[in-house]
């Protein structure tokens, strides 16, 4: 195999791979920007497998090749309004917002498993029927060179994820809202005397990521999966949270740890094809992602530095 | 010092009860919890028993803790015959056997050498041999792939059994092999389907439980993006055919070219049926393969050609004559193909 | 300030209480009967010997993921790691349990110790990777966490075992089972680690609040700058907090590898105590008595929920939101806290 | 219509406790209008809820005449209320342009305008004389320049009523008397100014008319013009207070500490302190003059084991202490009171008995073979509390609850009973009232007095040319020259702070 073939199977199965952390860890990024952890990003994306599979199955056959869109759709609204659990635990409720995060972890799980046995007598739904396609981007995919590793054979939702975090870096960094996220963040009573409202805007950040951390879950599961079952979402939430830090909160630096952790996952799969790897043993391939994130983040990626009040609650009048 | 009076000879009662303990996976895994409770289901029915106490019955554990725990509850209920379902639930099973001596138990997939302990295993190599001889003769790359979960005993024999069906009947045909370290990550068995597809192999075999949904998602993936295109998965454990299905344009495909079923609810149906007849083996290992419809291949064959089903039956009476040994692990392999030459 | 004291003891029971109320209204709307579903979890966490064996057996590993959370918390660390370092621990255990013929006062101890060390070397890395390149220790412990549990398979397959998945089991003299709880519990699986748990919880607890060396891990903990100046080695701090935490994970892990299971198999995913730890150190205030009370409620909901679905036909699942709703409550204990001062004035 | 502000019998309670007990303060259109009281006092509270950030208990509140209810800081932008607090509310990683425009930011079809924004804060800037680079992130600026970015951020909102909460506590003699210049200029506009401070001659200089509180009451308001500072003082505090502090001559015996030669680089790597040479003897203060910013830090942090020094040697008592860890360097002999209380002398979440022995805990008797000994820990934070009159409910109370200077007593009590051969104080006095900094000045001196080396670093000019016995000037990270503070004017030290070369007394060390 040429590295040029190599690349052509590493990079699309990277991109897929990183979608549904990138939703998530966008999430993440609007959430602690503002100031509260949320280490619930893993039950996130739990409801919002839940819903968008749900959904998918119920209404496959009025909507045809609109549902998997109005799925996540779904799983977006679902996924919000979960999170306001954790927003009202944390920002109103003053609880320690890792606890909180913790809760929403267990009762994601608990919940939705409850759900599916009471709607479907069973352990797991049944697998979904309509997904996305693959497709190959017009024009883009025919760009020599470029059009194959990064225009064909891909999936929208990878896209969009992509352009999500742009969207997001502009959102946060370029307009009022973001400058005003990041404020209450940072300095909450700094933006309280500046008139802003912290509640408020903290409420809308953990929504968002709520909304963000569902889309991710239902991604997740309408590509990959397909089904939900207990071990639909293992994991991805805390990989989604890393690549946000990884990223150094900052949308574009998550996007790229996402990629990052594709990549070295996609890697490690086709470094056992790769003939002088053949007689590496697996194990060394299986962990080769997380090393290699290890390796990273000691060598060159450095320290990141959290919002200054992640964490804290903001009451009025307390320094 | 535990509840109840039962424990003699089960056989003897006027009603006899049966229960299983699942791992985590539960009765509709799709895999061989699912076709266990199917079996029990079936005996239940046949029986005229009911569901719960008395009748047939299962447990579903949480975590490995728990297996040991529910086998308990299970004694304590006082079923006649329990169940312990995977390998995973063999050192309970051996401890509980012991603690309770005039109880009736039976273990899937592994090996329990107590005397009130049936051992029922099956031969997963010599199902896997046959979808590999339809695997090398469907091929038309002469590359075909296979995807295991946990690189564990169990898994090398579906491994082995399977490349060496496909080299008896294609030896040019290279089997390439992935395990992807976990039986419940989609995204990495699509990962690994998407690069074993991409580099030019059109039939992938997994043995990889919830994993193998990602394969799954991959092959329908491709199929709906070129539909001309042949690529190929052969399901495991049960007749994977509905996960297979995918509709392109009004039109029906299945990218499921068959699947190598494992029997579980048979030899789990047939023990519990010995043990109400008296005849409990205790002590023993049944071993279940082509002979006994322990293994085979599934019913839907639809995508087979009928050249292939053919060649499948014929190495199916010789496996049975015992004219070909099929390898259970690697080594075993290596010998099988140097046999070939 | 003794109404303070009382209301600390209080909010948690009160944040139990709740979160069985809200429980048995997620019962009711879904159709269960909650005095059955919740007699059946009783019983089946308490109900006879065999069940609190069971239950005892099931706090053990708690207790302890829980003090290593809790630890490196006090320490200002968040060490999600504690799955990772449980898992090697557990190796560890079980291959000196294996490979040595020792007697029992040597053997069961060198095997717990060389579980604690083995944590505590997993737990060294991101430590130091911590203290020496402010790395975050959270993405860190993450991906250890997958490193173990792959290392420790492949370990277990080639060497502990001949290419198979599990190791041989541990001798006798390294193991915690005894004949006598045996019978007296009726064949429960417990075993003696429930007082190396209590007795961890001890340790943990004079460690931070009675010794100098906690004194200065707790100050590192809380503000590195003032302990700096105040000539303390914040980063030899640092690391040793991470260390003594993976070290309680490590013993966790030594407990279902000497008590519990008496071997290793491979694992196809992580074992979930290290995760709930973080549950069960949240719940006990992060606080060695707290933990004891936590780990014991934890244990009891997760034994006795296996109880549910065959005598009352509610799924387990519901164990698992009556537990999230019970930490959202003590997590929001200032709600509680309020509501409970207002009462009191209203009483006044 | 007379008033700009009328606060009528405003009342504030937390908890059990009468923060303002009944205030009236009423502000004239165009003046500066003091409002002076201990540390405590309800200064801050009184201005929080003024700014909408408090709700009171009770009273009332005029604005030009009109009764109104100032629910949150936007109803007190809208009436044209401003207010630079004592604790600066900035965003650090923001742009001075990021921080003034946040929650009314000028937009461009959904976007921030920034290039409009930084224009308009320009403008505003050169209007007003507050010199800021509107680009520059907070953390990269001065003190005083954060200080005019809070200014202008009320000026940004239109503000014509401004509350300033102890401006100028962080500030240099230099940037004080620019913001002195800046509120004369901005009443010259026609607005209206609260200004809180300790200073008692701020007050003398700007204000028109000042009001007293103690203890959460109003006491007197009072026309500048017919007031003193000693009046003040006493109406304040509630008993006569001595600015001057009073001392015996220096009797200076051997070097305690020798600096030879010292050079440091600061975290981004300039050179901060620059072949550095400074000696002081037991039984002397002396007191660091100097612009921030010209090494003083790194110095200091050098001296303490914090960084390590690039060449050069430092004595203790003609030992080399030189980059020895933190520890040595404390159990040499060297006690430190920060100059960031809050970053680098406490524990704020330990007991304040606990942060009283944040550096002894592991030596006997606070500890025995490894294990704490809380009894004596506590015995002695007792001792110290009572010694050093620090007001706590009890030495189990979290520092963090504790009021500024009774943290500061707390850290002082600590660094003075190790009985250090050399105490370095870096701005002890900061933000302290007038009766906390006079009890904190005679303890300067009684370890003078007992024979102890002490070196003064401070920016308060008044503070250094009171308490020491000599000053050495800093500038650009060498010791410029050494005066006497008996012998040497403001005006002459703030020229060689400068940088202007002395004539007679050259360099010396
Ligand atoms: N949020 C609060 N909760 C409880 N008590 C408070 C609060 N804020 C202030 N206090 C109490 O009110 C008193 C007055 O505080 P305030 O900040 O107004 O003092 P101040 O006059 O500004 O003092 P300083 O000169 O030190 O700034 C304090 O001593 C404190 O006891
Ligand atoms: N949110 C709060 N809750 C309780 N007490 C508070 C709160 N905020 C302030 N305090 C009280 O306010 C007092 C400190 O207020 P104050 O502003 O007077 O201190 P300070 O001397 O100005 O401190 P600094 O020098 O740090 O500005 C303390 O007694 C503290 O108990
Ligand atoms: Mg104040
Ligand atoms: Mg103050």
């Amino acid at each position: 195999m040429s590295i040029y073939e190599v690349l052509q199977i590493i990079v699309p199965s990277a991109i897929f791979f990183a979608a549904p952390l990138i939703f998530t860890a966008l999430g993440g990024v609007f959430s602690e920007r503002s100031g509260v952890v949320n280490i619930g990003l893993e039950g996130l994306m739990i409801i919002g497998a839940f819903v968008s599979v749900v959904f998918n199955l119920t209404f496959a056959d009025q909507f045809g090749a609109f549902t998997p869109w109005l799925a996540l759709l779904a799983a977006m609204i679902v996924g919000a309004v979960f999170s306001l659990l954790h927003a009202v635990a944390s920002v109103s409720f003053r609880a320690d917002q890792v606890v909180s995060g913790v809760a929403i972890n267990f009762l994601a799980l608990g919940l939705t498993l409850f759900l599916v046995k009471k709607m479907y007598g069973k352990g797991q739904t049944d697998q979904i029927q309509v997904g996305f396609d693959k497709i190959d981007v017009p024009v883009l995919s025919h760009i020599p060179v470029i059009g194959p590793l990064f225009f064909s054979n891909a999936y929208i939702p990878s896209y969009l994820a992509i352009i999500l975090a742009f969207v997001a870096w502009y959102i946060i960094y370029k307009t009022p809202f973001g400058l005003r996220l990041r404020a209450v963040g940072e300095h909450p009573m700094a933006a309280d005397t500046m008139g802003i409202n912290v509640t408020k805007m903290r409420y809308i950040a953990v929504m968002i990521s709520g909304a963000l951390g569902g889309i991710g879950g239902g991604v997740y599961a309408t590509i990959i999966s397909r089904d939900f079952s207990h071990a639909t979402i293992s994991g991805h939430g805390f990989m989604a949270l890393a690549a946000m830090i990884f990223g150094k909160w900052h949308p574009i630096g998550a996007m790229g740890a996402a990629l990052f952790f594709g990549l070295a996952q996609s890697l490690s799969i086709v470094g056992q094809t790769i003939p002088f790897l053949k007689n590496v043993p697996t194990v060394y391939l299986l962990i080769a992602p997380y090393v290699l994130t290890i390796l990273a983040l000691a060598g060159f990626i450095g320290r990141a530095e959290a919002p200054k009040s992640l964490g804290t609650p903001y009451i009025k009048g307390k320094r | 010092g535990c509840g109840g009076q039962g424990g003699n000879n089960a056989g003897n009662k006027d009603t006899f009860s049966v229960a299983m303990v699942t791992d985590v996976g539960g009765i509709d895994d799709k895999s061989f919890n699912q076709s266990a409770w199917e079996g029990l289901q079936k005996f239940g029915k046949d029986n005229n028993l009911k569901k719960g106490r008395g009748g047939y019955d299962y447990l579903q554990s949480s975590s490995d803790a728990d297996y040991a725990t529910n086998l308990n509850k299970l004694v304590r209920s006082d079923f006649d015959l329990i169940y312990g379902i995977g390998y995973l639930m063999g050192d309970a099973i051996k401890e509980v056997a012991k603690q309770n001596p005039k109880k009736h138990f039976a273990i899937v997939d592994t090996v329990v050498n107590e005397p009130n302990v049936a051992s029922i295993t099956f031969k997963e190599n010599e199902g896997s041999f046959l979808v590999g001889v339809v695997a090398g003769l469907t091929t038309k790359t002469n590359k075909i792939g296979f995807i295991g979960g946990m690189e564990i005993p169990l898994i090398e024999k579906f491994e082995s059994g399977f490349r060496a069906g496909v080299k008896a009947v294609n030896p040019k045909a290279k089997v390439e092999v992935q395990y992807a370290g976990a039986f419940d990550q989609a995204d990495k068995g699509k990962a690994i389907a998407s690069s074993m597809y991409a580099s030019g192999i059109d039939v992938i075999y997994h043995a990889a439980g919830a994993t193998g949904n990602g394969l799954f998602s991959e092959a329908k993936d491709l199929k709906k993006k070129d539909p001309n295109r042949e690529i190929w998965v052969i399901g495991v454990d049960k007749d994977q055919a509905p996960e297979g299905m995918v509709k392109v344009k009004g039109k029906t495909y299945n990218v499921t070219l068959t699947s190598m079923v494992k029997r579980v609810d048979v030899a789990v149906y047939d023990v519990a049926k010995r043990a109400k007849d008296g005849d409990f083996p205790g002590g023993k290992t049944l071993e279940y393969g082509l002979p006994e419809n322990g293994v085979g291949i599934a019913p839907t064959q639809d995508n087979i050609k009928p050249e292939v089903l053919k060649a499948v039956d014929q190495w199916k009476q010789k496996i049975i004559k015992g004219e070909v040994k099929v390898p259970t692990n690697r080594k075993e392999l290596q010998q099988f193909e140097a046999s070939l030459k | 300030m003794n109404l303070n004291r009382l209301n600390q003891f209080f909010v948690p029971v009160l944040a139990v209480l709740l979160g069985m109320i809200v429980g048995s209204i997620v019962m009711i709307v879904s159709g269960y009967n909650p005095i059955a579903g919740y007699s059946a979890l009783i019983y089946g966490a308490f109900g006879d010997p065999y069940y609190i064996g069971e239950t005892i057996r099931q706090t053990t590993p708690y207790i302890l993921s829980g003090l290593a959370v809790a630890f490196a918390f006090r320490t200002g660390l968040f060490n999600i790691g504690v799955e990772g370092q449980l898992i090697v621990g557990w190796l560890v255990a079980v291959w000196v349990g294996v490979s040595f013929d020792l007697p029992k006062v040597i053997h069961l101890p060198l095997a717990i110790l060389a579980a604690a060390l083995a944590g505590a070397l997993w737990a060294l890395i991101p430590g130091i990777l911590k203290a020496y390149l402010k790395v975050h220790e959270v993405i860190i412990t993450i991906m250890m966490n997958y490193i173990a549990l792959h290392v420790t398979n492949a370990i277990i397959r080639s060497v502990l075992s001949d290419e198979g998945f599990k190791s041989q089991p541990i001798h006798e003299s390294a193991s915690l089972r005894s004949d006598f709880l045996d019978a007296i519990t009726y064949h429960s699986t417990m075993h003696y680690g429930i007082i190396i748990a209590v007795i961890g919880a001890v340790i943990m607890w004079f460690l931070l609040e009675k010794t100098t060396k906690g004194f200065e891990l707790r100050a590192v903990g809380f503000n590195q700058h003032a302990s700096q100046y105040a000539g303390m080695n914040v980063r030899t701090n640092i690391v040793l907090a991470m260390v003594i935490s993976g070290a309680f994970a490590g013993v966790a892990g030594a407990m279902e590898g000497l008590g519990t299971f008496g071997n290793i198999s491979t694992k196809a995913g992580f074992t979930g105590i290290g995760f709930d730890g973080i549950a069960v150190a949240l719940i006990g205030g992060n606080n060695a008595f707290g933990i004891l009370l936590s780990a014991l409620l934890f244990g009891a909901l997760k034994v006795g929920a296996l109880e549910m679905p065959s005598s009352a036909g509610v799924p387990t699942e519901l164990v698992d939101i009556i537990i999230a709703l019970i930490i959202f409550f003590v997590a929001s204990s200032y709600i509680i806290r309020l509501l409970l001062s207002r009462l009191q004035k209203g009483a006044e | 219509m007379e008033y700009v502000i009328e606060m009528l019998n405003i009342r504030k309670v937390f908890g059990n406790f009468v923060a303002n007990d009944n205030i009236t303060l009423q502000v004239k259109k165009g003046e500066i209008h003091a409002l002076l009281g201990e540390n405590g006092a309800g200064k801050s509270t009184l201005m929080n809820v003024l700014f909408g950030l408090y709700q009171p208990d009770g009273g009332e509140i005029r604005v030009k005449g009109q009764k109104v209810n100032i629910t949150d800081p936007n109803v007190a932008n809208d009436l044209g209320i401003g207010m630079v607090h004592q604790h600066f509310m900035l965003v650090d990683t923001f742009t001075v342009t990021e921080n003034i425009i946040l929650g009314s930011e000028p937009t461009k079809g959904g976007t921030i305008d920034i290039k409009r924004a930084e224009r308009e804060v320009r403008e505003l800037s050169e209007r007003y004389g507050l010199a800021v680079d509107p680009t520059a992130k907070i953390a990269d600026i001065s003190v005083g320049m954060q200080q005019r970015v809070e200014i202008l951020k009320t000026l940004y909102r239109g503000a014509d009523i401004l509350i300033f909460d102890e401006p100028t506590a962080v500030l240099t003699p230099q940037e004080i008397h620019e913001l002195i210049q800046i509120m004369k200029k901005l009443v010259k506009e026609g607005k209206s100014i609260i200004l809180i401070t300790h200073k008692l001659k701020e007050i003398m200089e700007v204000c028109d008319r000042v009001t007293v509180i103690r203890r959460g009451k109003g006491i007197a308001t009072l026309n500048v013009s017919e007031t003193n500072p000693n009046e003040l003082a006493a109406l304040m505090v509630g008993r006569e207070v001595q600015f001057k502090t009073e001392k015996k001559p220096a009797q200076p015996g051997k070097p305690v500490l020798e600096i030879k030669d010292l050079v440091v680089k600061d975290a981004r790597g300039v050179t901060t302190v620059n072949h550095l040479d400074l000696t002081v003897h037991a039984g002397e203060i002396v007191g660091i003059a100097g612009v921030d910013g010209n090494g003083q830090t790194e110095l200091i942090e050098a001296l303490t084991g914090l960084i390590k020094a690039e060449s050069g040697t430092i004595l203790l008592n003609g030992r080399d202490i030189t980059n020895l860890p933190p520890r040595k360097i404390i159990e040499a002999g060297v006690g430190h009171i920060p100059q960031d209380r809050h970053k680098h002398g406490l524990v704020l979440d330990f007991p304040i008995g606990e942060n009283m022995a944040l550096q002894t805990y592991y030596k006997r008797p606070y500890s025995k073979r490894g294990i704490l000994n809380f009894k004596a820990i506590y015995e002695k934070a007792r001792q110290l509390i009572a010694e050093f009159d620090v007001r706590t409910p009890d030495e189990y109370t979290k520092a963090r609850a504790l009021s500024g200077g009774n943290q500061q007593k707390a850290i002082i009590g600590r660094e003075v009973d190790r009985n250090p051969d050399l105490l370095i104080a870096v701005q002890p006095t900061r933000g302290l009232d007038v009766g906390a900094i006079e009890f904190i000045h005679k303890r300067l001196i009684e370890q003078r007095d007992q024979g102890k080396a002490v070196l003064l670093v401070s920016f308060e000019l008044d503070e250094v040319m009171n308490v020491s016995d000599r000053i050495a000037v800093i500038y650009e990270g060498k010791i410029v020259a050494i005066v006497d503070p008996k012998e040497t004017t403001e005006q002459e030290l703030g020229l060689l702070m400068a940088g202007s070369k002395r004539k007679e007394a050259g360099v010396s060390s």
